[in-house]
Parts: C-alpha cells; sequence; structure tokens
C-alpha cells in the first residue's frame, strides 16, 4: 500500500511543479514549451511484439519528420511510448494511462482485435482518439476509433476474386487461426463464394489453434482435397507465429504454387523476413501496400525509413503504411480543426484526404474507414512481392459486410445529423448504444 | 503443576499485529482513495485520479487472488500452476453477465444474443448462457464454477495422490487445455476476443466515477475479508492439518486423517476465492479473453506470492500488490524496453537473496530481535522448506 | 465420504476360522510383498494378542519396515491375509487412514513429527477426536481435550517444551513426541519402528520404560529395533525375520540363541 | 479466364512444341538455318510485360517453330529473359549480366537498362507444360518419365497425339509404363472409345491404387457403359480401402514425427528437470538460443563461405551445444546452485531467468523471425507406398534418436555419466567419494542445457525462429516428462512418441484444437492413474 502513497505523493509533486511553473511564467508564455503528446500503443514484449514493434517505430519516425518539418499548429510532437506487452487487460490500462495520466491528444496502436476491443471502452469513455492500423474483421465502427486498415472488402474479397479469373479456383480452402478475424472474414468469403455458384463440397474449412506448429496433417489434408481434379486454391487467415510451420510445411510436402496456391492476408514483408522463400515463390499476398510498390513516393519513404532506422535492409509493410496514413491524416485533421480537441478533430477527419505510398490518394469516410486499392502479389525469391495486380480504383471499405445475416442492414456515418456507427437502414434506427 | 493453564498458553491471536495492520491499511486506503478522488478537486495535489482508482482496484482484486494461492501453496503445499483458470472462470461468469445486460445496446441491437454471437450467424443462446441475466445466478456462479472444477479436479488428484510436481503439472496443463478451450469459437465465449464492451453493472453505468469506486471499495472489502477468511481457516484446528500435510503428509494419513478431503476443502475454498477476485477485476477491466488462462499468467501468480512471502497472507497480499506495481511503472516511459529485464532480474534476486519473500524475511528479522518472546501476529507455521 | 473404517464381517468362505483367527489382535497369513521381482516379504504369517507386546529383529531388508507398510495399508500385499481385531476386519481392503481410525498408530524408523507446529499442537492433532475436514474448522478444544493432553506431556516428558517447535527439538525428544502422538491417538496397536535409533543409554532405558507403560495401560504394541540391550530391556516375546518371514519366535534368549539368528543376524 | 479456355491453350502449346521438337530436335546449329521463321511478333509481346501477352507469346513461339523457341523458354523459366530500351527489345541474359540476342545469343553492342520479363504462377504453369512436352522426346529417360506423367495428371486429350507418337517409339519399360499410364488417364474420360478399351484404361490406372488414381476413376462419364461403371466402382473401392490403411500408417508417421518434436524439446529437461530436480522454466529458452546459434552460423556461411551452406546444421549442432551448454553452466554457477532442495524456487528464478534471455534476444537480433535456410538434404519428400516421407521430418526423427542414445550411452557409460547418477542418487555419499558434486553440478545442467541447444538446431527447421520460441515448447516438455516418469529417460522417449501418435491419430477425428485439449485430459486422467508417471521407480516406499 505504500506504493500507492509515494505515487499519490509524487504526483501531488508534479502537480505542484507544474502549477509553480504556470505561475512563474505569468501563463500564456509557457506554450512554446508545450508539446502535443501523441500515444504508441504498441506491444514491445510478448508474443506480438514480432508484429507490433515496427509500427512503435514507424510512429516514432512519422514524429520525427513532422517536428523537422515544424511540428503541427506551431509545436513539437512527442511520442509516449508504453508497453502493454501483449497483455489485452494491461492494453486498456496503458490506454488509460495514455489519455488520463499522459494527456497525449491521439493513440496510435493496437495490433489484434482483442487488444483493441480492450482499449475500446476506455476511448469511448474518456473521449479520445485512436487509430487502428491493421487489417481486420470489420463489424465495427466507433466514432473514437479511426481504421486505417483494411476491412475484409478491401483485401478478402479482390483476393478471391483474383484466384476465381486469373487461376481459375473451383475448390476452396480456408484455412485459418481460430479467432475472431479468420472466423468472420470466412463466413463472409464462404458466402461471398456460394454466391458465385461454388458448391459447398468445394469449400474445406479448417481452424487451428494460435501458435500451431504441427501442420503435417492439416497440409496433407490440403494435398487431399486439391487433387480432386478442379483448380484449388488455400485462402489463408492464418495468424503470425502459425505461419512460419505452415509454409515450412508446404514446402516439404512439395506444394507448390503452380499447383496450390496459397493466398494470405497475414502475412507481408516482415513476416517473410523470417523465412526461407524460395519454395514459397508464387504463393500470392492480398494487402494494400508492398515495399515493391515502383512509385517515387514509395522509394522516397523507403529511403528515409531505412535511413530512420540505420538499417538498409528494413522492410515496410503495409500496417506501416496504414500508420503513415492515419497518421498525416491526424496532422491534416488537427490543422484543419486548428486544435488537437478531440471532438473537433474527429468531426475534422472525415473527408480528410491523404496521399497513400502506392501512389495514389486515401480519403477518410464517415464510417471511420479509408479508401484503398487493393494489390495482390506473389512471393519473390528476395522475399519481396512482385505486384500481379491492382485494382483499378480505390475501394471503399464495408465495415458492415453485406455477407452476414446480422450487418447487411447496418451502415455507419459519423456525419451530423446521422452520427451513427451501427445504423439499421430497414429499421430506420440507430442499432445500439450509438451516440 | 497447573495443567489446564498450561494447555491454555497463547491463545492465538485471529488477526496479529501484521494482520491488523493490513487490515487498517486496507480500511484507510478504501475510504481516503474514494474521498481524495471525489472529494478533492483534480488539480489539487491530494487528488487521486480515477485512473490511478482503477489501477488500484485491480492490484486488489490480483492481491485476493494471490491470497488465495498463498492458502494452498504456503499452507497446504499444492503448488497450483492453474489458479489462473479459477480466477478467468469467475471473471466469465461476471463477464456473461454483464454481456446479458448489454441487452439491446449491442451494436446488433439484438435483445438477447451477445455480438459475437451475432455476427457469427448464431440463431440462440447456448443453453450455458441461460439464467446469466439474472445476478444472483451469476454470483453464484462466480463461486460454483471454479468451486466445481476444483472439485472434481481435485477429488480426482488428491484421491490419487497426485503430489509435488506432477500435481504442478497437471494443473498447468488443466488451464492450457481450458485456454486452447476458450479460444475455441465454437464454445460460445466469444474466443479469442472474450467478453468485452459492458455498459452497466446492477443498473450502474460502470463507466461512471461512482461505480468505479463502489467497484474499488468493494474489492478492498473482498480482500479485507478473503484475509480473514483465511487467516480464521489456517488458525483453526482444520488449518493445522493443512500445514501438517504440507511437512508432512504421510503422517497424517498415519494420525487417521483423510489428507486429501482436507486438500479439498482447502483446493476448492482457494479457487472460489479466485473466482470471486476474478468477478471483481472483470468490471473494473472491462474485459475477459481466454489469455486469463495462459499458464504464464498463473505462473506469475506464484512469483507475487513468492516476492511478498509465502504462508504469510500479508506477503502475498503485498508481493501482489508490488509486482503489479513494477509492472505499470516499468512498462511505461523510457524503461519500456527493458522492463522485462528489471521483471526477470527482480524474480531471481528474490530467490535468491529473499528467499522467503519480503514478508517473510521481516518475521525471521523480527523474531531474531526477540528470541524468546511470543511472536503474535507470526505465520501460523512459515513454510519449511520447499519439497 | 465417511472416515470411520467400514467393520466388514468376515466372509463365511473364510479360511477355516482358526482359534488363533479370532483371539488375535493381529493375524498375518502368508502375505508375500514383492517389489519388481525382489521379494521382500516371503509368505510371512504370525500374530499379535491383544495387550501383547513384541519385538521384532532382523537384518536389513529383512522386510520388517515392508511388514509394517502392509499392516498400516501404505503396501498392499500380493498374497496373503491380514486381519485386524479377532479377524472382523481384513485390513488389505483399507487405506492408511481407515487403518489408523481402526486403532493401529505407527511410529516411523525417521522421526517424524509436523515440524512446523509446536509441540503442544503435535499432540492437539494427534489426539483422538474429529478427524473430518469441515467440522474441524470450527472446533475448539474441550477441557477433557486438555487434561488428556496434559497427562501425555506428563508421560513423554516433553512439558516445559511445549511451545517450542517439533522442528526445534533434539532427535530423541523427537522420538518421545512422536511415540506421545501415537499416545494421544489411543491405539490398540502401536507400531514404533526403532524407537531408540540415535539415543544415548540413558534416553534409551527411559524409551523401554515409556513403552512397558504404555503397554501396561492395555495396548497392544509391536516393537522393531536393533537395539539388543533396549530388546532384553523391553523383556518381551521377539521374533526375527529374515527374507521376508519368520526365522525364529520366542523369549530374546531363545531366539539369540538359535543357529540360524546367529548366522544371519547377530553374527558369530 | 475460363479453365476451359486455358485448357485449350495448354494443348495448343504442347502440340506445338512437340511438334516442333520432333521438327529441329536438340541442338542450336539449326538456328542459324537460313529461312528460320519470323518470330519477332511474340518477341515483341513478351516486351510488354503483361501476363496475357507472355502467355500468348508463348504459344505462339511454340507454334513457330523456331528453333531459338526452346531457348527462349528456358531463360523465361530462369528468370534471364529480360527487356528494355526504346522501342524495347528483348534479351537473355548470360553469364555475368551480358545481354544476348535471343535469336542468335551474341552479346549486343549496345546495352540498355533493361528488366526482366515478370512471371506470374499461369506464366510459370505455361512454361512447366512447354518443358513437359518437350522432354517428352529429351535423350533422359527420368525426364521423359516425369514428362509423361505431368501429362497424365493434366488429363489432356489434345495431348494424346504427341503421347501415342513418344509411346511408340519409347524403349525404357519404366518410360514406358508412365506413358501407358498417362495414356490411360486420358482414355479413361475420352468420348468415342470402346467399352473395352475403357476398361482396360480403368485396370491400369485402378492398379495405380493412389488419390490422384481416384480422382480420375471418379471421371468416368455417366454415358460410359454399365460394365464400365462397375469396373471403375470396384476399382475405386478397392483403392479406398487400401488408402484408408495407408492413411493409418500417415497418420502414425506424422505421429511419430510430432513425437521426435517433443522428444527433442523434452530431453534437455528430462536432464535438468527430471535428473536434477529443477523445475528449469528456462529450459524454452535453451532450445531458442539453439535455435539463433543457427541462425548466426547460417548469417556467416552466407555472407563468407557460401559453399558450406549444406552442411550449415552440421556446424551449428556442436556449436550450439557448446555455446547454450556454457550459458548453462553460467545460470548453474550463478543462480541454481543456490537452490537445491528447493525446487519450487527454481521454478520462479529459472522464470525470471527466462524473461531476461527472452528479452535479451529481442533486444540482440529484434522481435521479428529470423531466417534459418533449409539444406538441400533436407528438402523435399519421397514415397514408400502410399506413404509421403519429407526428408526434413526424417531427418528430424533420426537426429532425435541420436541424440537420446547418445545421452543414454554419456549417462551409461561415460565417468561423467555415472558421476552424475551417483550425485543425484546420494549427494553426500557421492562427496564423501571424492567426486567434485559442485562440478557434476554444473556440467549436468550444462549437458542439459546443450542438449536443449542441439534440439534448437533441429526445430529451427520447422518453426519460428523468434524470441518466442521456447515459449511454445515448455509446456508440452514439461508434460512430455512428467507423463514419461520423471528421472526416467526412457519414459521421456516413449512419452514423446506416445503423446505424438496419440494426437495424430485424434487430429483427423477432432480436429487441431479439441485433439490437443482431449490429449491434455487423457494425460490428466492418466497421471491420476499412475501419478509417477508411466515408468514411475517401483521400490519400498520412501518413508514420509
Amino acid at each position: 500500500m505504500l506504493n500507492m502513497f509515494t505515487h499519490a505523493r509524487r504526483m501531488a509533486g508534479r502537480a505542484l511543479v507544474g502549477a509553480a511553473a504556470l505561475a512563474l511564467a505569468g501563463g500564456g508564455v509557457a506554450s512554446a514549451q508545450e508539446t502535443i503528446k501523441v500515444g504508441v500503443l504498441h506491444s514491445l514484449s510478448g508474443t506480438m511484439a514480432i508484429s507490433e514493434t515496427t509500427l512503435k517505430d514507424t510512429v516514432l519516425f512519422m514524429v520525427q519528420e513532422q517536428n523537422a518539418a515544424g511540428g503541427v499548429l506551431g509545436k513539437k510532437l512527442e511520442a509516449v511510448v508504453v508497453d502493454p506487452a501483449s497483455n489485452w487487460p494491461l492494453f486498456a490500462e496503458k490506454a488509460r494511462e495514455l489519455i488520463a495520466k499522459e494527456k497525449v491528444a491521439v493513440v496510435f496502436g493496437c495490433w489484434t482485435s482483442v487488444s483493441r476491443k480492450s482499449v475500446l471502452p476506455v476511448f469511448k469513455e474518456l473521449n479520445s482518439i485512436l487509430f487502428y492500423p491493421v487489417q481486420y474483421e470489420g463489424e465495427e465502427s466507433e466514432r473514437n476509433v479511426f481504421y486505417t486498415g483494411a476491412a475484409p472488402n478491401q483485401q478478402a474479397i479482390p483476393a478471391v476474386d483474383y484466384l476465381m479469373e486469373n487461376e481459375g479456383v473451383q475448390r476452396w480452402v480456408l484455412a485459418g487461426t481460430d479467432y475472431v478475424y479468420p472466423r468472420t472474414t470466412n463466413k463472409i468469403l464462404e458466402a461471398y463464394l456460394k454466391s458465385k455458384g461454388v458448391k459447398s463440397e468445394d469449400i474445406m474449412i479448417n481452424y487451428t489453434p494460435f501458435g500451431h506448429s504441427d501442420w503435417q496433417t492439416i497440409v496433407a489434408d490440403i494435398k487431399k482435397f486439391g487433387s480432386a481434379g478442379k483448380k484449388t486454391a488455400v485462402v489463408s487467415t492464418i495468424n503470425g507465429d502459425a505461419n512460419v510451420p505452415f509454409y515450412k510445411e508446404l514446402g516439404n510436402q512439395g506444394i507448390k504454387a503452380t499447383d496450390i496456391p496459397v493466398v494470405a492476408f497475414s502475412v507481408g514483408e516482415e513476416e517473410l523476413a523470417g523465412i526461407d522463400t524460395k519454395p514459397l515463390v508464387g504463393h500470392l499476398a492480398a494487402w494494400n501496400y508492398f515495399q515493391s510498390v515502383d512509385v517515387p513516393e514509395n522509394a522516397a519513404f523507403i529511403k528515409k525509413w531505412q535511413a530512420f532506422t540505420k538499417n538498409d535492409k528494413r522492410v515496410t509493410n503495409d500496417p506501416m503504411e496504414a500508420t503513415v496514413i492515419g497518421f498525416n491524416m491526424w496532422v491534416k485533421a488537427v490543422e484543419k480543426a486548428g486544435t488537437t480537441d478531440a471532438d473537433k478533430v474527429i468531426d475534422a477527419l472525415i473527408g480528410v484526404t491523404v496521399p497513400n505510398l502506392s501512389g495514389g490518394f486515401s480519403a477518410m469516410m464517415p464510417n471511420h474507414h479509408i479508401t484503398k486499392p487493393v494489390l495482390i502479389g506473389e512471393i519473390k525469391e528476395d522475399g519481396q512481392f512482385d505486384i500481379v495486380e491492382q485494382t483499378p480504383g480505390l475501394i471503399v471499405a464495408e465495415e458492415w459486410s453485406p455477407y452476414l445475416e446480422g450487418s447487411k442492414d447496418l451502415i455507419a456515418d459519423w456525419r451530423k445529423p446521422l452520427s451513427c456507427g451501427n445504423f439499421n437502414v430497414k429499421t430506420g434506427k440507430c442499432g445500439g448504444a450509438g451516440q | 503443576m497447573n495443567t489446564k493453564g498450561l494447555a491454555m498458553t497463547r491463545p492465538p491471536a485471529l488477526l496479529g499485529t501484521s494482520g491488523i495492520v493490513f487490515l487498517i491499511v486496507l480500511a484507510v486506503v478504501a475510504v481516503l482513495v474514494p474521498v481524495l478522488n471525489l472529494a478533492v478537486t483534480p488539480d489539487s495535489a491530494v487528488h487521486v485520479p480515477t485512473y490511478v482508482v482503477s489501477l488500484l482496484g485491480k492490484y486488489l482484486t490480483y492481491a485476493l487472488l494471490a491470497l488465495s494461492v498463498d492458502l494452498i501453496w504456503g499452507y497446504v503445499g499444492i503448488l497450483s500452476l492453474g489458479q489462473g483458470a479459477f480466477f478467468a472462470l469467475g471473471g466469465y461468469a461476471m463477464g456473461m453477465y454483464l454481456m446479458r445486460q448489454i441487452g439491446t445496446r449491442g451494436v446488433y441491437g439484438d435483445p438477447v444474443l451477445p455480438d459475437f454471437m451475432v455476427f457469427l450467424n448464431w440463431k440462440e443462446l447456448p443453453w450455458f448462457w441461460y439464467g446469466f441475466d439474472m445476478f444472483p445466478f451469476a454470483a453464484l456462479m462466480v463461486l460454483l464454477a471454479p468451486g466445481l472444477l476444483a472439485l472434481v479436479f481435485g477429488w480426482f488428484a488428491f484421491r490419487s495422490r497426485v503430489t509435488g510436481v506432477y500435481l504442478s503439472i497437471i494443473t498447468q496443463a488443466m488451464t492450457f487445455a481450458l485456454l486452447l478451450a476458450f479460444f475455441r469459437n465454437d464454445m460460445g465465449f466469444g474466443g479469442n476476443n472474450g467478453l468485452t464492451d459492458f455498459k452497466d453493472i446492477l443498473g450502474f453505468n460502470i463507466q461512471a466515477d461512482g461505480t468505479r469506486l463502489v467497484l474499488f471499495v468493494l474489492s478492498a472489502v473482498a480482500l479485507g475479508l478473503g484475509y480473514v477468511l483465511c487467516r480464521f481457516l489456517v488458525r483453526s484446528h482444520f488449518g493445522k492439518v493443512l500445514v501438517a500435510i504440507r511437512d508432512a503428509e504421510t503422517r497424517v494419513r498415519f494420525t487417521g486423517y483423510r489428507a486429501e478431503n482436507y486438500k479439498l476443502v482447502a483446493f476448492v475454498v482457494s479457487a472460489m476465492l479466485a473466482g470471486i477476485a476474478g468477478a471483481l477485476y472483470v468490471p473494473q477491466v472491462g474485459i475477459i479473453n481466454p489469455s486469463e488462462f495462459s499458464p504464464a499468467n498463473s505462473i506469475e501468480i506464484i512469483v507475487w506470492v513468492a516476492v511478498g512471502g509465502r504462508g504469510t497472507l500479508v506477503g502475498a497480499a503485498l508481493g501482489a500488490v508490488l509486482v503489479n506495481y513494477a509492472k505499470t511503472y516499468f512498462t511505461s516511459g523510457i524503461l519500456a524496453p527493458y522492463w522485462l529485464f528489471m521483471l526477470g532480474g527482480l524474480f531471481v534476486a528474490v530467490t535468491l537473496f529473499l528467499p522467503k519473500g519480503i514478508v517473510g524475511t521481516y518475521y525471521d528479522w523480527r523474531e531474531k530481535r526477540r528470541p524468546h518472546d511470543d511472536i503474535p501476529g507470526a505465520p501460523i507455521a512459515a513454510p519449511g522448506p520447499a519439497e | 465420504m465417511t472416515d470411520t473404517a467400514t467393520l466388514e464381517p468376515l466372509a463365511e468362505a473364510a479360511p477355516a476360522a482358526k482359534k488363533e483367527l479370532t483371539e488375535a489382535l493381529l493375524y498375518l497369513d502368508a502375505v508375500t510383498v514383492t517389489f519388481d521381482g525382489f521379494r521382500a516379504l516371503n509368505a510371512l504369517s504370525f500374530t499379535v494378542d491383544p495387550g501383547e507386546m513384541r519385538a521384532v529383529i532382523g537384518p536389513n531388508g529383512a522386510g520388517k519396515t515392508t511388514m509394517m507398510d502392509v499392516i498400516t495399508g501404505k503396501t498392499r500385499p500380493d498374497r496373503g491375509d491380514v486381519f485386524f481385531n479377532g479377524g472382523t476386519t481384513d485390513l488389505t481392503k483399507l487405506d492408511e487412514t481407515q487403518i489408523a481410525t481402526l486403532g493401529i498408530g505407527r511410529k516411523f524408523q525417521k522421526p517424524t513429527v509436523f515440524e512446523s507446529h509446536t509441540v503442544l499442537d503435535n499432540l492437539r492433532l494427534a489426539l483422538k477426536g474429529q478427524r473430518r475436514a469441515l467440522p474441524n474448522i470450527f472446533r475448539r478444544e474441550s477441557a477433557a481435550e486438555r487434561e488428556r493432553i496434559d497427562e501425555i506431556f506428563e508421560t513423554i516428558r516433553l512439558t516445559e517444551h511445549r511451545d517450542r517447535l517439533g522442528g526445534a527439538l533434539s532427535h530423541g525428544q523427537k522420538q518421545w513426541l512422536e511415540i506421545g502422538m501415537l499416545l494421544a491417538q489411543d491405539p490398540k496397536l502401536l507400531l514404533v519402528d526403532e524407537p531408540v535409533a540415535g539415543m544415548t543409554d540413558a534416553e534409551t532405558a527411559q524409551t523401554a520404560e515409556l513403552l512397558r507403560a504404555i503397554n501396561a495401560n492395555g495396548h497392544s504394541v509391536v516393537v522393531v529395533e536393533h537395539d539388543m540391550t533396549f530388546v532384553r530391556d523391553l523383556g518381551v516375546r521377539v521374533m526375527c525375520l529374515h527374507e521376508g518371514s519368520v526365522l525364529a519366535e520366542g523369549t530374546l534368549d531363545q531366539v539369540s540363541a538359535n543357529e540360524r539368528v546367529i548366522e544371519v543376524y547377530l553374527g558369530r | 479466364m475460363t479453365s476451359r479456355a486455358r485448357l485449350f491453350r495448354f494443348a495448343r502449346l504442347l502440340c506445338a512444341l512437340a511438334l516442333l521438337c520432333a521438327a529441329a530436335p536438340f541442338g542450336r546449329a539449326a538456328a542459324q538455318d537460313a529461312g528460320a521463321p519470323d518470330i519477332s511478333a511474340p518477341l515483341a509481346q513478351l516486351t510488354t510485360n503483361k501476363y496475357d501477352d507472355t502467355e500468348a507469346a508463348l504459344g505462339a513461339l511454340a507454334l513457330s517453330g523456331s528453333p531459338a523457341a526452346a531457348g527462349i523458354v528456358t531463360a523465361l523459366a530462369e528468370g534471364k529473359l529480360v527487356f528494355g530500351g526504346t522501342p524495347p527489345r528483348l534479351f537473355i541474359q548470360g553469364e555475368a549480366g551480358a545481354l544476348l540476342d535471343p535469336l542468335t545469343l551474341q552479346p549486343v553492342a549496345e546495352a540498355p537498362a533493361v528488366k526482366p520479363v515478370r512471371v506470374n504462377n499461369r506464366v510459370r504453369r505455361a512454361i512447366d507444360a512447354a518443358n513437359g512436352a518437350l522432354s517428352l522426346v529429351s535423350p533422359d529417360a527420368g525426364k521423359r518419365r516425369e514428362a509423361a506423367l505431368a501429362v497424365g495428371r493434366s488429363r489432356d486429350e489434345a495431348a494424346l497425339p504427341a503421347l501415342e507418337a513418344a509411346l511408340a517409339k519409347e524403349s525404357d519399360p519404366k518410360v514406358k509404363s508412365a506413358m501407358n499410364l498417362a495414356r490411360a488417364s486420358i482414355l479413361i474420360g475420352k468420348e468415342g472409345i470402346t467399352p473395352a478399351e475403357r476398361i482396360a484404361a480403368v485396370e491400369l490406372v485402378g492398379a495405380e491404387g493412389n488419390q490422384d488414381a481416384l480422382a480420375i476413376l471418379r471421371s468416368v462419364p455417366d454415358s460410359a457403359a454399365p460394365e464400365v461403371k462397375q469396373a471403375a466402382a470396384d476399382a475405386i473401392a478397392g483403392i479406398e480401402r487400401n488408402l484408408a490403411l495407408w492413411g493409418m500408417a500417415q497418420n502414425v508417421w506424422y505421429g511419430l514425427s510430432l513425437g521426435s518434436v517433443l522428444l527433442l524439446a523434452a530431453i534437455g529437461l528430462a536432464i535438468t528437470f527430471g535428473v536434477m530436480g529443477v523445475i528449469n522454466m528456462a529450459h524454452g529458452e535453451m532450445v531458442m538460443l539453439g535455435a539463433y546459434t543457427t541462425f548466426v552460423v547460417q548469417e556467416v556461411i552466407r555472407t563468407s563461405y557460401p559453399g558450406l551452406f549444406d552442411v550449415s546444421l552440421l556446424i551449428a549442432i556442436p556449436l550450439a551445444f557448446v555455446f547454450t551448454g556454457l550459458i548453462g553452466v553460467l545460470i548453474e554457477r550463478t543462480v541454481i546452485r543456490f537452490l537445491y532442495g528447493r525446487a519450487l524456487e527454481t521454478l520462479l528464478a529459472t522464470w525470471g531467468i527466462s524473461l531476461i534471455l527472452q528479452q535479451a534476444i529481442r533486444t540482440i537480433f529484434g522481435p521479428t523471425n529470423r531466417e534459418v535456410g533449409a539444406p538441400s538434404w533436407m528438402s523435399g519428400s519421397f514415397e514408400i507406398g502410399q506413404l509421403a516421407i519429407t526428408s526434413g521430418r526424417l531427418w528430424i526423427i533420426v537426429f532425435s534418436l541420436l541424440v537420446f542414445f547418445a545421452l543414454l550411452a554419456t549417462l551409461r557409460l561415460t565417468r561423467i555419466g555415472l558421476e552424475m547418477r551417483a550425485v543425484t542418487q546420494n549427494r553426500r555419499m557421492a562427496a564423501s567419494m571424492g567426486i567434485r558434486t559442485n562440478w557434476v553440478d554444473a556440467m549436468t545442467f550444462g549437458l542439459g542445457s546443450g542438449i536443449a541447444g542441439m534440439a534448437g538446431v533441429a526445430l529451427s527447421q520447422i518453426d519460428n525462429v523468434s524470441p518466442n520460441l521456447g515459449q511454445s515448447y515448455i509446456i508440452d516438455s514439461f508434460l512430455v516428462v512428467v507423463f514419461g516418469g520423471v528421472g526416467n529417460l526412457w519414459g521421456t522417449l516413449v512419452g514423446a512418441m506416445t503423446l505424438g501418435v496419440a494426437n495424430k491419430l485424434l487430429e483427423p477425428y477432432a480436429g487441431a484444437v479439441l485433439g490437443k485439449i482431449a490429449l491434455l485430459v487423457i494425460v490428466i486422467l492418466f497421471i491420476q492413474k499412475r501419478p509417477r508417471g508411466l515408468f514411475a521407480l517401483k521400490g519400498r516406499s520412501i518413508e514420509a
């Protein structure tokens, strides 16, 4: 209990110092020294550190760049980094700390859906802003959250379309880790495939636990499923750690991309850096950005990023791009609103358009999701992707999937007067609590 | 010789000095924190921000959890590496109640089905969700779910005399199996995401400062009562048998006690305490998900107890608060990348230099200073060398 | 679950009910125990009468401790019968706790007391009385129990050590405390394994006196001991075990005159 | 594009290439021949860098009968077909990056900046098909056989003439049977053949008895005569029975393979935990350190001695053993030795050590996975009957058994092994006999850690090399050791294999997640039945 008092005492001390400083400066002038705090809520230890550490670096990089360009509203930005340690309740605690104690203006953070779900009530309660940079299952639109990753229709459906049209795939294996993103994505894909005339017996769905490492049986099953005479592909929503052994087993059992291609939604440049990619050449991934995108903006970004990390082999990936877009959007919205006040920035964000790194522009839509191009890439020997297809235009996120029973009548629009994340067009009511 | 008088020497106090100090500190915190949070303006030097309240509330539930571990580890010698499972089950029972309270305010507006069931196309509520819309039922389940698991598991394990590391490993296997099971979306507990986005509890907004304070005070009360209960148990004849089992189980059996029944009772009580801790934890933290079942979590609980002092009760609670405060402190700011070094270093240092934990070491020191005095409030029995 | 043993009446089909069986307090017939091919007990048979004190001697590995394990339910025999209370109770079907409750107390070779309990609490725990878990949470000590404990303290001469921790006692004191705990259990039969190992001569003599007193109070006693002086002090019937069965039985003089005993145990 | 259209295109390509090869068999000399067909149009098509164009150009090239076509196709497959300049021209990249004219194979004077012609799966398949057809008349019998198998898999009626032409000339019996099989596979689904022919084909295919044969037999057209359908149905039933048996064997094999991984993970723990009684929560991190040693070895080899890559694992194994062994000795000397007799406290200290090691690796190597490659001798797979065996897994089984028996021999036969057993059985007695117990403790812990490190080398081949590697094995390792019986190496072997096989036999019925849960429950129940594991040491009960 003692430590509680020291804690309180130290906080008291800090408050006193602050008050004294304010009194000395005679008010107003102190703002020259003031910074705008930016919270970074990514796991630096534990199982998710593998993915999230890069995003922490990305935010730090963007903060440095922005400060070099003069900061925001004439103030410098200051990144406040915390480590929620891949522990979901700790995410909520740290979010509260960032907002209530550190008084950050915005938070960039979370990777897994569960971490986002965990911090959501905190952001709503304390009315702050979270930028969430990872592709996810959708079925959510919150006033305090801006989703710069892909919704299922911005990643999964174009990938399936590509395989159907270009590879003539008729049989589908939907393999995923057993959690909500693969479950939802596969539900959507199943409904989508059936709407395209694929029969039930031509769809095989398989779920595995987190970190599954023994893929012998499942890969053999896939091989069997694929030997029925029809062209077969695997749509993989396998998560992080389980991918390496999965791909290694594919290589071992001699499944080549020309026989049974695998299209993945969670495997990017960062993940490939840890795999011997030679046996994987030709397998696919669908993202909204690849490091190999051949446009000057991207080249410039990669150069600066590698200089920042002092590592000329450091790769970039899709969630990084989403973080960059989110960051730029926030800066633009703050400048537009002239303040970091959450309510005003939230309103200002809708409609903000910034360049993305694939040579186009992304806009924040009223559903708090952004428009994105969809890119399909084939894995190359060097661990990069060969972009084999790019959607001609930008795709608007369907945060509520029309392929799911529960959400087909829902839309989100955070502009006034609707201001609702789950408006039911059939009943004409804002479904849930919706502010 | 007055034999009667002799046999009555030293009626052991229910609490003892450290127990009384502990309860007083707890009471002061339980009163002071809400007062400083509500009655003092935020810019005051002594104001306790809500952020600190929910943090302290969380620590208190962890302290109760640590207490439950100390009861069986410190006094019966059962090193459960699955205590997190009971905590999580209590939490899930409370979480299910809170989910049902959301009602039509869920994003899909379904009056019965929680959101995660709607978007996975579930048509009706699974049978095991029935009744959780009623608080008394949920509260009963907070006790029964962990209690029953402990009863069944303990009945098998203790009856067949699984002891020592074997017991530890199978408790770990138990929580690991539950972890995998709760991860499965088909189980109907929300899979990896677990249960979250709660709205209110017993009609009170769960995010309101008032509710938070009440939960905080309740946690303090639960911890206090839990402490008194544990003290009462370990002081009783029953408790003495527990310690005897820890030190010489065979002797206990040859003395005519059915050791497995004693262990079972302690195990079930401990599981229920952990369940209560979980139930108080969930509304304050706002989420319950399968990661609470992870074996690493359960090991961490053991570490809290070891740091504070095994077999001292007060030490367990203190250890939980200290380690978690360290975690909160080190996971922010410039230390964030290095906090695992500190935490790891702490565990190594404690085992090497404070093998009896903080409170245990303090008792030793005090005993040395007053070699012939009685030791009121000393541990009922400090654990002997670990098996 | 009950802590009181189920007393099974002897089945009619039991081996021809000998006079021995019905009169004996403890009856072992052709008990055999093997561990991984090693025969620890080999068709061991003997009886102990009510109120009898018996000394058991024999070389290491003769099966003395295994014999005690079998009687107290710790080890199940491969073959053979073990009956208690004049053949009314088949011990091979009961576990340690049930057997202890029936009235068989055991002192281990290595003194085993509850080291982190006070001497007083050690006796309190052992004292005959409520053994079930739940009632013991609210149990209070009665005046009669207090008196009984004080009596035992007198008997085992540890009165002034009552508040010390069991673990803090000397080796000999622990042996006595353990005997005291057996007394507190008030068993019909005491199995005492090497009670004087590590004791001074004076302590040894006192222990012999103590055991004789206990026996005089109507408890049957089986003592396993190597110390011949002590066995002589006890002055009781002696049984020598060898390779898991009885080699010789009789007075100490008779047994120590036995050729085989001299050969395998006493040495020439 | 519909699959039918693609099939058609594939067929066209196949015929064309077959003709091409028949007309201009092997040799570049023909390239200089006068009157070589003009292929400038397809060559130009290849420079547009569009997949459709590339695929079309491949077809056109094949039809052209140009002797340069084969060289261009090969260059494309190897990523050496490049284009550049304005207007874009096509080149073949030769040795040392020199640009060659695709027709003459002579170096060009002015070399513009070039990019390779892009290849995707579709193009890759077209290349494969082209190469396959080319190989039907290859001088290498092995290639001819593979080509026949490829044609058989494609079951393309249009390939029949080329196949039959090749079959007529074939003399090698193995290749011949493969070609016959391919022909039969095509005939089964072909319209307008006699029932007798079709039954013969059904029998030929049915005799193969594998999964592919099953798929082919299922495609007997509905219009076929009833006796043909009957023959097909019989063949299918026979194959299914056969496959069910093989499937069981396959699962057992998978189980043994999983068991060998468990054995590797657990065997070091069988020493540190099983023999020494240290509840070593840092065991997983020792495995991780071994895996990182492999990574470092491979990095050094990659940058300095690329030729040694195939022996990188053989180099890594002793290094990992020594390195993790030394770390183990260090841990034992600084921490563990103060904790003997306090087993549960070793749990806390080693847990702390594991946190430190994880974070240390994270700080040094970064939090992301590191790439550890497989040497060529560990890649690929082969079949015994219908049993598919991957080389990597086979080597891991062999390695795990080698490690196991080496350890067993060390404990049984060497002086240090004897001393280790002496110390664990009776420390005081051993000390009084002049054994330096401190030294033996350190060596034993080092041995256990070193073995964990060697396991890490093997596990780097099938799992992530990341700071979290160890965590994923620690629970299973403890389970294996406890299930097998603490302190008994044979128990660990049998325990690992039993759990592996049981897991893999459960998986097809219960799924990966439920299978694992079921297994955990089974182990828990088993421990109730035998509270000391599979191979408990029996003996006179130790008192109290």
